[in-house]
């Protein structure tokens, strides 16, 4: 969970933050293209040294961080790719690939290359200036607005989720046998939506006090 | 369950974007008419995003040790109806792919077919005919999870098993490998997530 | 001015909150004071025309508020409220965002609205937060900014609720210089006995669903307070029990009647 | 005894928010004193072994906190922490419910936890909401049943986290009776120093994520306060301004001494 805050962070402090969003999703999106069509070696190779070396060089993106979010996805890349070099039927049902290690190894570059590259573009670029872009590119309002507001309440209830968790941690919940650690979960997950409810509801309210209507308009933000 | 960024050849993408799209812009102009109609539900349809995108970081106790996390697509598509949770999820995709770089945004289209599509219409279809069947509600909020879940793992191996058929039995084959590899993790996680609906479902009739 | 006359607000199966409250609310810094649950807020609210008295009116200028989308978005414009929970108000990833929802609304161009949050941020102390995330601040953080989103619509009357809660000495006393500079009349619920006398020009004390207004000195009405399940701020207890002539309103006060003595 | 080592702690990408800070808790009423993001809540985060710091060490009787399973599991047993906002500690539909949690979780039988919650929540002043649904509950009830949730496992060391906040006088006051009823040691957050002289055997104070630990006579050192961000309380100051000997602890002190001059 601290990962959600982690690459925001990181988004939001980014030294790229004043370049146009355009350009860096160009950028990663030609990243994220080269590491589709090119062969994985040297092409993902490339691709991955390249984004990595953008991140850690001139978007200055700590190592940690780079390495606190991938690893997850390249784990579980690497266990997909797995059933790539093995094949089934025949004797024996299940045997190596004849360039199964090959091809598995290909994907995983191909996989590596790109999440990499993806990465790029969100430890530099906020949901908020996206969603600006998309607002400029045409999206309609309503759809942005939802996204914003979505955004905003991220926030509000992961600080909810995590501390209903850590309260029941307190009080030995991981004592529990199975079926009470079950209940105690759909709790959490039921007090979490309830609040969910009650946070949105009183939001309106809040807005409206404000003067929300249909629209909520703001500034786009000043780049500087 | 997410297809990584970089994992579907640019074909497969671009098929699985243009199989989505109907959905997902289906949904949102749903989503944009229900949002005119009552401002209210520009907030009420924030809120199940951000609850849904908080929900899959949640930890559930698990069966295996391991921590597993709910998709909730279930849940949104009993609440919301399918078209709207065919906008709803691919958003709660995207806040994922940026966000967490979990998923990615080329693979967006296979996932959002898997997840905010297949997933949400499999579990709204269970809802709606263990309703019809007169079964007890429980039955129906825990089916319409576990269904969703499990339907979004199986598109999930089929795309990658149309991806990368086996060398010797083809797309079969490939299927067999990925389903059994993810049956792993996924079949326990759909258990789970539908006990947990319906603990969560009793939960809130009671509160 | 603002006032209301005679409310009687009911929630929907409890028993009435405020049974013919009246208030009214002159350029000045009145304090709203009343324990938990004494009908406080729904008296703000009713003020701020989010919630219809069953009984009784809501005068803007002598005029009664009609609850009309027109009416209720003229009062809007004139009157605003910020409530005690910031994350109830804030909707925005940034601040300069969220505080120019207000202006945008009211129909400002952007380079004008965009001139009114720079001036508003100014005035509140917090310029220095205009691009940060709002999901950074602190809670006192969040809770200027709250109050700046309602400010940047250059309302006439601001009501607060509870604007000192969870705030520590240095953040009130922010605050407070920050409030001197608006020229709104301000109206500020509060539990803090103590704080109102030593803010307020005038104080309105809700007991049984009812206001008794007036000079701060109705503060050493000790009737009256324990009726508000409220404590006589310390300064006009000490005095009392001292037998000191003054209504002292804070330590400097209280030191120089001492000292006098 | 409870007591914390030299603790470092930074969050993520953040500066250290304690840097060396050291506390112990005897079986007193120990204030904890500091300025909003000073690390009063991180320190009894710290405490209760929720976040792990950086450098040094928790110590419960002499013995430093491991944090594994079954390090926080027996440490959890003796050292409850009770949040600011109970909404964040109550899960379960109905209050008898909630407070049965933590009994439960600790292996005792049904009817020993159904008579463990009785005893708390007559011990808490609150027996009469048993049966109440968790929603229904008004803010400061609410507090009170988090409060409960807590006192049931029988902790000997309860630290709480500005227990007063949002809560009016005389919910201050129920809360205070409560808290003297129990017999564990106390470690009570808050930024209102009045309240904690009036309260508290001993204070500490989060200077610069350090901790000046002593008797409540500590409040009456003025570049101590500053340096945290806080006022001397009004006893003391008057105390001072005035020449009056004493730490005068509240109003009735206060009296006396001036009624004593």
């Amino acid at each position: 969970m601290a990962r959600v805050a982690a690459v925001d962070d990181a988004a939001w402090e980014s030294p790229w933050r004043q370049r146009p969003v355009g350009t860096r999703v160009f950028l990663s999106f030609a990243l994220v293209l080269a590491a589709l069509l090119m062969p994985a070696w040297p092409g993902c190779a490339l691709v991955a040294g390249g984004s990595l070396g953008l991140m850690l060089g001139p978007a200055r993106i700590r190592a940690s961080l780079v390495a606190v979010v991938t690893v997850p996805p390249i784990a579980f890349i690497a266990v997909g790719v797995l059933p790539l070099a093995v094949q089934v039927g025949g004797t024996p049902f299940l045997s190596l690939a004849p360039d199964g290690g090959a091809r598995a190894l290909g994907v995983l570059a191909h996989g590596v290359a790109g999440t990499l590259a993806l990465l790029l573009l969100v430890t530099t670029t906020t949901m908020v200036d996206l969603l600006a872009w998309c607002r400029r590119l045409g999206v309609p309002a309503p759809l942005v607005e939802i996204a914003a507001l979505m955004y905003r309440l991220v926030f509000v209830l992961l600080s909810t989720a995590v501390a209903v968790q850590r309260a029941q941690q307190a009080r030995l919940v991981a004592d529990a046998p199975l079926p009470q650690r079950m209940r105690f979960a759909a709790a959490a997950v039921g007090t979490t939506l309830l609040r969910t409810w009650d946070r949105a509801s009183r939001l309106q309210r809040g807005l409206e006090l404000r003067g929300y209507e249909e629209d909520l308009p703001t500034l786009p933000r000043v780049v500087a | 369950m997410h297809i990584a960024e970089g994992m579907l050849p640019p074909l497969h993408c671009a098929a699985w974007f243009a199989a989505s799209a109907p959905f997902v812009i289906h949904g949102a102009s749903a989503v944009i008419r229900t949002s005119r109609e009552n401002p209210e539900n520009k907030l009420l349809l924030a809120a199940a995003g951000a609850f849904t995108l908080v929900l899959s970081a949640l930890k559930l106790p698990s069966v295996t040790g391991s921590s597993s996390h709910p998709t909730g697509t279930g849940l949104g598509a009993v609440l919301f109806g399918p078209p709207v949770m065919a906008f709803l999820g691919t958003l709660v995709l995207v806040f994922q792919a940026v966000l967490l770089a979990h998923g990615g945004l080329t693979t967006l289209g296979a996932n959002a077919f898997s997840m905010a599509i297949v997933g949400p219409w499999v579990g709204y279809g269970t809802y709606r005919a263990l309703r019809a069947l007169r079964s007890p509600a429980w039955l129906q909020v825990g089916c319409a999870l576990a269904l969703a879940n499990l339907a979004t793992y199986a598109v999930t191996s089929a795309q990658l098993a149309i991806a990368y058929p086996d060398p010797a039995t083809g797309f079969g084959g490939a299927l067999a490998k990925f389903g059994a590899l993810f049956a792993v993790t996924q079949v326990p996680l759909a258990l789970a997530e539908g006990v947990l609906g319906v603990l969560v479902f009793g939960f809130l009739t009671r509160a | 001015m603002l006032a209301a006359e005679h409310v009687t607000v009911a929630y929907p199966g409890g028993p009435a909150v405020l049974k013919g409250a009246s208030i009214r609310l002159p350029r000045r810094k009145v304090a709203l004071l009343g324990a938990n649950g004494s009908g406080k807020s729904t008296l703000l609210q009713t003020l701020a025309g989010a919630v219809r008295p069953a009984g009784g009116s809501v005068l803007l200028d002598g005029t009664p508020l009609v609850h009309s989308r027109a009416g209720l978005r003229g009062h809007r414009r004139r009157v605003q409220l910020v409530l005690q929970d910031p994350d109830d108000q804030l909707f925005s990833a940034d601040v300069r965002q969220d505080v120019s929802f207000g202006p945008l609304n009211l129909g400002l161009a952007e380079a004008e609205a965009a001139a009114r949050v720079d001036e508003t941020l100014a005035q509140l102390g917090i310029a220095h937060l205009a691009a940060r995330p709002t999901h950074h601040l602190s809670y006192g953080e969040r809770k200027r900014v709250a109050l700046a989103g309602a400010v940047a619509m250059r309302p006439d009357h601001l009501l607060l609720d509870e604007p000192t809660a969870g705030l520590d000495p240095e953040g009130v006393h922010e605050l407070l210089v920050a409030l001197d500079g608006l020229d709104s009349a301000i109206l500020l619920a509060t539990h803090h006995v103590a704080f109102a006398l030593a803010w307020a020009d005038e104080v309105a004390v809700v007991v049984d669903g009812q206001v008794r207004q007036g000079p701060v000195s109705l503060l050493g009405d000790a009737d009256l307070l324990a009726a508000a399940r409220l404590h006589r701020p310390w300064p006009l207890e000490l005095a009392a029990r001292l037998g000191l002539a003054g209504t002292p309103r804070h330590l400097d006060d209280v030191t120089a009647l001492l000292e006098a003595r």
